[in-house]
């Protein structure tokens, strides 16, 4: 009899949670996600499809979807480290296949040797090329994310990246890297 | 011997690699709570061992009829209903065993370890795979508690397999060892922070040793990655 | 010719850590002393034992974790904590106790937590609760002062004591311990805290030998002894005068409001300060800077916390004395406090 | 604020947090008058000394500037000019090392003084107090001054403030230890001092005059007391001493009891701040109209015989002050400019003397030791003790030491002044203030990149938008275009009905490659397009036969073309193979010549013309440049440009000789004798193709853009090749130099024909244009393929530089002369064109692997 | 929205009746079983402290619920032996509610003439090496007990030694043996003044 009992009662109430469960599951979907948006604001946006997906976004999607967290070649073992933190995943190495490498640079384009043909103006992620057909191209250096995407298709191999130069602005206290003067 | 693959991985994740206890820390409770002697440590961890096995060959039966939304409230009567099962079981023909054990039993229904299988693992895959996962998940939870209450049991009494009699029967009296008399019983092993220190050095023995083993191994020859174009060529 | 870059600022004051550590070594000296002259060669002889125990221990952790041994080896706060571990441990525990004690508190306390500077507890005395919980047995074999014993302890029983658990006359430790009517004496707040649990007042529990004329016999001395070395630490601004001020004003008010409501049931003040390891505590081991707050008001508040702890577990607890129990506690809150008590950035609301 | 002034007078003020008392050390100089230095050899200005923009240049190298003239002009409101500060010459302008702790490089004037020290005119102003407002700020901003107290902020700015200023706050604390600049101005120069003052409060009419200075100058008390006797307003308030009383921040605490909110400027309160020296600055500036050229400068410190005060012209080196202050040559030099609290080390002693230079100081290795080593903090507090911000220095620490930079945001880092008295007292001796400054650049950076990211994002969905947008419009049209087509094809016209048999022909072609991939041969179709297929493959054969004999049995006229374009290629190789002997080299090359000389195609000697400047590029790469070589090119451009014409194709002409001087120059060696040789070759060659180039232009027929496209293509794949192959070449001198000459040789033809081409080009579709890029590409890819394939062993790249070359020279000539060869200039043709390549493309592959094949069995 | 409101109900209810019944089925299954061994525990435990020879009824069967505060705050039980009509002796659980860390279940034995015949325990959670010395399994201390009576309430004797009585403290506990020695004390107390009513009491301790 008290096994009847316990029978019911457990039934009409797992009947009743099941009915609240999947009531909320219909009220309160989560639409989009923002994991993926989290990952994307810690991305550097560089757009260089490194990591093998077209794009910061996509890749922050793949993230989302438990993609490796360590292709991201311009980031470095610090986004790794801040996605690591937001997952809640041991941060792991950079991926090896991808160079790391990731000393800020910008596209220069050998102003003489381009023939204005265009190919790096639509390999361009961020339109930091200006240019048009038959006329020599230049780089918005402010807008460059130094992807490098544009230097392979460029027939006449006139793109390089360039570090950026170091200037009292950007000087980062290295004391140890200062040309010191040795006089003999 | 042919074992495929995927068995030979499920072991390797289950006894190391994914280790419930060293890497996942599921379960901490009853891990860190009855380990203080190997008896009672092998008396838990078969008690998780057998509900692993059990929920883990249900749940995987089960996953066809069970919608995402109600997935954890089934997984936990399933395993609720196990862990009773036992506890009655055990109670009517193990009594001895039920009066050492018994108040850890309902523990192992919030056992993460088992909920966590169920959902990561045996919702996913067929009964074979699941009722594998199960039993080398459990072994491996057991070898951690045994290994554990071992080293407390060592450290806190200075014997191994005190009170097995009350387990196994009265000839497993005979299989206890003093392993160095001591004056005083060394308390903190025996209590719960004795446990968590434990713990932390097993799981820091564990790292160390998955350290050398990766410095040891030959680094992956580079490969070049293809890289994406951000185009829209079409 | 070569052009030295440093950064700025260029001077500095010439004090060391090392320096700090060890002149906070020196300031026992007058605790220890008065332990010396009360309980005998005990303590020493643990200080001893305690302090080689951490200097080995310390040797092989920062040569597992590949450190300066030269630099940090001799830093004196590996020495420091086995003193005050020394200090800590009843005179005539068994050696093994101060050896692992201090194990305990370098290897795992102080080292696993990442070396000095990082250890969120203080090393002596998460050692001495190790002790406490694992070993109650001997940890509270607290002999009575030598003037209350009738077997009289030179040096070499004492070691014999320590390390066969026997004098060379075959004393063990608890005939040492039991008084000529036979009752085994225990500390003053062991008596006390005893005497008040089988519902005797305190005015009965103190007429206990162990209590002497005032509060209690020894205790009183090597309490003054240490407040005396914390008096130098003050003035040689080694320690800020805010924590200790604090710890016995909270201890004052706790035991003086106790004391009005029940004066049968609670201790007066002075014993409170006087007896057990206040002045220790108050001087020596809550202005550990590593494991306690920082700021000013913190300080206070830190403070004020363990002297209302150790009032409390004194009174309710398990154990006859509380400081360490309380230091843990407010190692443990130190970082939540230093939150809540940073001072106002100048040019912040 | 009665109240303020109340408490002033009766002496008592109040307190800023924290604060230290290190040695003042003040002594070494406070007793010796301010001596004027000698003029130094030469004088650098940079061009930016103080904090906003630079000005802009008005002089150039050569000029003889006067004393006071100025050098920059001001374009926007926070540039300052900078002044001659003596009379002499520009010698030149450069990056020279500046006085900042980076000891990098930045724009300076480099003054070469003539020791007259001729003043410019000078307008001297006897009342200044009939001069308006804004004359005076012009005055004080034309005269380049910016503040003196270390910060540099234009001074001109902070007095032109709207807000209704109660206090002018004068710093006279001078707290850091051993600057005694500002302490014997005020004895010397008191009454100029005063002046300035007072010509801050016409400009700014604040309701009181607060000077700050602390207790250890008695005598610049005094000196100041005498001269401010009969002016109320001015209230010379003497505050203890204590580091850092001097601070901004700290002195407005301790006069008026207000603190500066973070983030806001003083002005805001209603107190502007300026510096002694500054004052002393503007009243030059105003009354006799003499810019900010020189300072005084502590120059002090325990390593020195005579340390002293200076009057330092601006741009006067460091070494030059301490020779004058008799600082001995030691092994180990420590210099600091600035205090010790605050000052940073030099790297050099070469830095000049800038407007907010106050210190020079050169301690003994006892006064000032060597940094020891840090230790872990032990959180002892003592930092927060004495911190003037009421900051937490020891957290800031950690969370520096870990790279939080939101904990450090929020803790107030950039409340910090680095003013250096945490790390003073640290007992650890960690490097605080270090610390700080890397992470307050990193953060700063951080906020940059931050922004940067943000806006390339922001650009890449408005790109992806775009392309979106494109496309669908594409798919738009191409529907619309289809659906056009249909119907027209099937109004059942004749031209509809041609139409769909050109369908059909590109379906059968299409089976046709792919027949003939599987093996099947397809040779006598009578479609003419699967004509060409064939040609295609028979072509393809011809190739594998000629390179055991080369045949022109061919009877089409394509395949004659091809045969020599083999021919050609073979000769090549062969040039290449046995660098050594030159006689054989030489005839491969006239066999070669003769033939593109009466071929119509221009293309194909393009191609061969590519093919051989890529392999003088690679050797190029392997050899260093000399001298002899550099001079050439210096000359060769300028002649032609001189000479040509056409503009266009002088530049291509000058392009084509540079390459080739700066590829002479490359393969000369330190061998004087082969150097003479080669350079009189190269000579020749040039000359060779000036010419040409000078012919060419009369002959001209097309002047479309298009040509000048297309050889720039050409140029584009050469060089690509080259690249290429520059990497599979060794190290083999003996074999450098053969290859050197023969490709010189061939450099000389193959330009003369890339230059002589476009002009002779006659068709300027656009079709053909892309042909070339088809086969730009097909020669990249093939690049690509042999750098992958390139092996470190030498001998092995050897062979395979050797096969690959082959094989792309007879693919990318293929490729080339289909195009070339077509007349048509309907899109079919160009269809073909493009399978034809594909075809060679996929030849080429097999032969490349073949050769790689034998390489390694070999 | 409504289908799946149904569904996940029927599901989820569904899996609990099963999982319910299994359960149930197991319990009936298993309950005789189990009471059987708990009887049998009892019986064990009982004789051990009560001489089995001493009595010839079945002790588990004449069992009464008493309520009295000095035995702790729940009902406790008493199980009665008889030699025929002859109250013999008593078994009573009580709770020392004063233990080291929580309370100490025991079970008194005392015989007619206020002798404590045995003492055990039930069940605590005193520190292990500690405080569990008064299981039998660690130590003979709770024999002390046996064949100790009590003349009156403040008997100096029933204290442990440190208090001034005649039971051994544990070395470094004096909390747990001291709750111990109380407790038994007090039952021993409650059973002088109440075996009267104790014996003639007829409430069973049965469940039904």
């Amino acid at each position: 009899m008290t096994v009847l009992i316990a029978i019911l009662v457990v039934g009409l109430i797992s009947l009743a949670f099941g009915a609240l469960l999947g009531f909320a599951s219909v009220k309160f979907k989560v639409e989009g996600d923002p994991l993926a948006e989290q990952i994307d604001a810690i991305l550097p946006q560089t757009q260089c499809g490194q990591c093998g997906y077209p794009g910061c976004k996509p890749y922050a999607d793949a993230v989302a979807n438990g993609e490796a967290i360590n292709k991201c070649a311009p980031g470095g073992d610090d986004t790794i480290k801040k996605i690591a933190d937001l997952m809640g995943v041991e941060p792991i190495a950079m991926d090896e296949a991808h160079e790391t490498d990731n000393t800020p640079k910008v596209a220069f384009i050998i102003e003489e040797d381009c023939i204005g043909c265009t190919k790096c103006i639509q390999a361009c992620p961020v339109d930091a090329i200006i240019g048009t057909t038959k006329q020599m191209h230049t780089i918005i250096a402010d807008e460059c994310t130094g992807c490098d995407l544009c230097v392979a298709p460029c027939p006449v191999d006139c793109i390089e990246m360039r570090p950026i130069p170091q200037t009292t602005r950007n000087w980062q206290w290295d004391l140890a890297n200062i040309p010191v003067t040795q006089i003999d | 011997m042919n074992i495929p693959q995927e068995y030979k991985d499920l072991t390797w994740q289950g006894l190391w690699k994914n280790n419930p206890g060293l890497v996942q820390l599921l379960g901490l409770c009853p891990l860190l709570a009855v380990t203080s002697t190997v008896v009672n440590a092998l008396g838990l961890g078969l008690a998780t061992l057998f509900v692993l096995v059990c929920s883990n060959a249900t749940v995987s039966v089960v996953q066809k009829w069970v919608p995402k939304e109600v997935r954890i409230p089934i997984f936990v009567l399933i395993i609720a209903a196990f862990v009773t099962c036992v506890q009655l079981l055990m109670n009517a023909f193990a009594f001895s065993l039920y009066e050492s054990l018994g108040i850890f039993l309902p523990l192992i229904v919030t056992n993460c370890a088992i909920i966590g299988r169920a959902e990561a693992y045996a919702s996913k895959n067929p009964l074979k795979q699941a009722s594998y996962d199960g039993f080398i998940m459990g072994v491996g939870f057991l070898l951690v508690l045994l290994a554990l209450g071992a080293i407390r049991e060592v450290l806190g009494q200075g014997t191994l397999f005190d009170g097995a009699d009350l387990l196994l029967g009265s000839w497993a009296a005979s299989l206890r060892i003093e392993v160095f008399a001591l004056d005083n019983q060394f308390l903190l092993a025996i209590l719960p922070p004795g446990a968590f220190i434990a713990m932390g050095f097993l799981i820091a023995l564990k790292n160390k040793i998955d350290a050398s083993i990766a410095e040891k191994q030959p680094k992956k020859a580079e490969q070049s990655i293809e890289r994406v174009r951000v185009n829209f060529d079409s | 010719m070569a052009y030295w870059i440093a950064s700025s600022p260029h001077n500095h004051i010439q004090d060391k850590t090392s320096a700090l550590m060890r002149l906070v070594i020196y300031a026992t000296i007058p605790g220890i002393i008065a332990q010396w002259y009360f309980f005998g060669w005990g303590n020493l002889i643990q200080i001893g034992l305690a302090t080689v125990t951490a200097l080995i221990a310390e040797f092989l952790v920062l040569s597992l974790r590949e450190k300066n041994i030269k630099e940090q080896l001799f830093d004196g706060s590996a020495i420091l904590t086995a003193v005050l571990i020394g200090i800590s441990i009843p005179a005539l525990a068994p050696w093994w106790v101060s050896v692992l004690g201090a194990l305990f508190a370098i290897a795992i306390v102080k080292q696993l937590y990442g070396g000095l500077g990082h250890n969120p507890f203080n090393p002596a005395m998460a050692a001495y609760v190790m002790l406490l919980i694992s070993f109650p047995v001997q940890m509270t074999l607290w002999q009575p002062p030598l003037s209350l014993m009738h077997h009289q302890l030179d040096f070499v029983n004492t070691l014999s004591v320590i390390f066969t658990n026997f004098t060379l006359d075959g004393y063990s430790v608890e005939q040492l311990r039991t008084h000529i009517d036979g009752f085994t004496m225990a500390t003053p707040l062991d008596t006390v805290k005893t005497a008040l649990t089988m519902g005797k007042t305190v005015e009965e529990a103190m007429t206990s030998p162990v209590i002497g004329e005032y509060f209690s016999v020894g205790w009183q001395w090597i309490n003054a002894a240490f407040l005396l070395g914390g008096f130098v630490l003050i003035y040689k601004k080694a320690i800020s005068w805010v924590t200790p001020a604090s710890f016995l004003a909270s201890i004052f008010v706790c035991s003086f409001i106790a004391f009005m409501v029940s004066p049968d049931t609670n201790t007066s003040t002075m014993f409170h300060w006087f007896s057990g390891a206040t002045m220790l505590g108050a001087f020596f081991i809550l202005t550990d800077p590593v494991s306690g707050a920082t700021s000013v008001k913190g300080r206070i508040v830190f403070a004020a916390l363990a002297g209302f702890l150790v009032f409390i577990i004194r009174k309710y607890g398990g154990y006859p004395d509380a400081v360490a129990f309380a230091v843990l506690l407010c190692n443990m809150a130190a970082p939540l406090i230093d939150q809540f008590t940073r001072p106002r950035t100048y040019g912040h609301q | 604020m009665e109240t303020v002034i109340e408490r002033i007078e009766q002496g008592r003020f109040w307190q800023f947090h924290g604060g230290i008392h290190p040695p003042e050390m003040k002594f070494l100089t406070t007793n010796k008058p301010i001596r004027t230095v000698s003029l130094p050899q030469r004088l650098v200005l940079p061009i930016q000394q103080h904090i906003g923009e630079a000005g802009e240049l008005i002089v150039k190298p050569g000029d003889y500037v006067l004393k006071g003239q100025p050098l920059t002009k001001t374009t926007v409101p926070l540039a300052v000019p900078i002044h001659a500060p003596t009379s002499g010459t520009i010698a030149s302008i450069e990056n020279h090392i500046i006085a900042h702790p980076s000891g990098l490089n930045e724009m300076s004037v480099i003054l070469m003084p003539d020791g007259e020290d001729r003043w410019r005119e000078r307008h001297i102003v006897e009342n200044y107090s009939q001069l308006d407002k804004n004359t005076l700020v012009e005055k004080i901003a034309n005269a380049g001054i910016a503040g003196m107290g270390g910060a540099g902020f234009p001074t001109h700015i902070k007095v032109n403030t709207k807000a209704k200023i109660d206090f002018l706050i004068i710093n006279a604390a001078e707290c850091e230890p051993y600057i005694t600049a500002d302490d014997l101005l005020m004895r010397e120069h008191a009454a100029s001092v005063i002046e300035g003052i007072k010509i801050l409060d016409k400009i700014l009419e604040p309701a009181f005059i607060l000077i700050g200075i602390e207790d250890n100058k008695p005598e610049a008390i005094d000196a100041l007391n005498h001269e401010i006797k009969q002016f109320d307003k001015i209230k010379l308030c003497v505050v203890p001493t204590k580091y850092p009383t001097g601070g901004e921040k700290q002195l407005i605490k301790i006069l008026t009891g207000k603190e500066v909110p973070s983030g806001v400027l003083p002005s805001s309160l209603g107190i502007v701040m300026q510096n002694v020296g500054t004052c002393h600055a503007i009243a030059e500036a105003v009354i006799s109209d003499t810019p900010l050229i020189k300072r005084v400068v502590t120059v002090t410190g325990q390593a020195l015989e005579k340390p002293q005060n200076v009057w330092a012209l601006l741009g006067t080196p460091i070494e030059h002050l301490l020779q004058e202050c008799q600082y001995p040559q030691q092994q180990k030099r420590h210099i600091i400019m600035g205090g010790p609290m605050m000052g940073f080390s030099l790297p050099n002693t070469q830095v000049p003397v800038v407007k907010t230079t106050n210190c020079i100081l050169a301690p003994s290795e006892k006064e000032i030791p060597d940094a020891n080593q840090e230790i872990e903090c032990i959180r002892c507090g003592q930092c927060a003790e004495v911190c003037p911000a009421q900051l937490l220095p020891q957290e800031l620490q950690w969370h520096a030491k870990a790279k939080d930079s939101e904990q450090l945001t929020k803790l107030n880092l950039f409340d910090c002044i680095e003013c250096g008295a945490c790390a003073y007292v640290c007992p650890s001796h960690i490097p605080l203030v270090h610390y700080y400054r890397v992470s307050k650049a990193e953060i700063r950076q951080q906020k940059l990149l931050d922004i940067k990211a943000e806006k390339a994002k922001q650009r890449f969905e408005a790109r992806k938008a775009r392309l979106e947008r494109d496309k669908k419009a594409r798919e738009e049209k191409h529907k619309k275009a289809a659906e056009a087509r249909r119907a027209r094809m099937n109004s059942g016209t004749e031209e509809a009905n041609k139409e769909k048999s050109a369908v059909a022909a590109a379906l059968a072609r299409v089976q046709a490659k792919k027949a003939q991939q599987s093996g099947v041969q397809a040779n006598t179709t009578n479609d003419d397009k699967k004509s060409q297929v064939a040609d295609a493959i028979a072509r393809a054969k011809a190739k594998k036969a000629g390179q055991s004999a080369p045949n022109g049995d061919a009877g089409d006229d394509k395949k004659q073309q091809v045969a020599a374009a083999i021919a050609r290629a073979k000769a090549k190789k062969l040039a290449a193979k046995e660098q050594a002997n030159d006689d054989s080299a030489e005839e491969n090359i006239n066999a070669v010549e003769t033939k593109p000389t009466s071929a119509q195609d221009d293309k194909k000697a393009r191609v061969a013309a590519a093919v051989a400047r890529a392999k003088a590029k690679k050797l190029a790469a392997q050899e260093q440049p000399s001298d002899v070589g550099t001079d050439d090119t210096g000359k060769s451009p300028e002649t032609i440009s001189s000479t040509a014409e056409d503009a266009k194709k002088a530049r291509i002409a000058a392009a084509v000789a540079k390459a080739k001087a700066k590829k002479l120059a490359a393969n000369t060696e330190s061998d004087d004798q082969r150097t003479e040789g080669e350079a009189e070759a190269s000579t020749k060659d040039k000359d060779d193709v000036m010419a040409e180039a000078i012919v060419e232009p009369p002959q001209e027929t097309s002047t479309s853009t298009q040509d000048d496209k297309k050889a720039r293509i050409a140029a584009a794949v050469a060089k690509a090749k080259a690249k290429k192959l520059a990497a599979n070449t060794g190290s083999d001198d003996q074999r450098t130099e053969g290859e050197a000459e023969a490709s010189t040789k061939d450099k000389a033809e193959v330009t003369a024909e890339a230059v002589v081409e476009p002009m002779q080009e006659t068709s300027t579709s656009a079709q053909d244009d892309k042909k070339a890029r088809i086969a730009a590409a097909v020669a990249k890819a093939k690049a690509k393929k042999q750098a992958a394939n390139a092996d470190t062993d030498v001998k092995q790249v050897e062979g395979e530089a050797k096969a690959s070359t082959k094989d792309k020279t007879n693919v990318t000539a293929e490729a080339d002369v289909e195009a070339a060869g077509e007349t048509s200039t309907s899109a079919q043709d160009d269809k073909k064109a493009r399978i034809a390549a594909a075809v060679a493309k996929a030849k080429a592959k097999k032969l490349a692997e073949k050769a790689q094949k034998d390489n390694q069995t070999s | 929205m409504k289908k799946a409101i149904e569904s996940n109900a029927r599901i989820l209810a569904v899996f609990a009746i099963a999982c319910t019944a299994v359960v149930g089925i197991v319990n009936l299954l298993t309950k005789d079983t189990i009471n059987k061994q708990e009887q049998r525990y009892l019986i064990k435990t009982l004789s051990q402290i009560v001489d089995p020879t001493s009595h010839d009824n079945d002790m588990t069967q004449s069992c009464v619920i008493i309520q009295d505060d000095t035995l702790g705050s729940e009902p406790q039980k008493a199980y009665l032996a008889f030699k025929g009509d002859t109250p013999v002796a008593a078994a009573i659980t009580t709770t020392a509610p004063d233990g080291y860390s929580g309370n100490i279940y025991l079970l008194v034995a005392v015989n007619y003439q206020n002798q404590v015949t045995g003492v055990r325990t039930l069940k605590h959670q005193e520190t292990p090496g500690l405080g569990d010395k008064i299981e039998t399994r660690k130590s003979d201390w709770i024999f002390s007990f046996n064949g100790k009576t009590i003349e009156s309430d403040d008997d100096s004797h029933w204290a442990v030694k440190k208090d001034g009585g005649t039971f051994d403290q544990f070395t470094g506990a004096t909390i747990t043996p001291r709750a111990v020695v109380n407790a038994t004390k007090r039952t021993l107390l409650y059973f002088s003044e109440h075996k009267q009513t104790l014996f003639s009491s007829t409430q069973s301790c049965q469940e039904d």
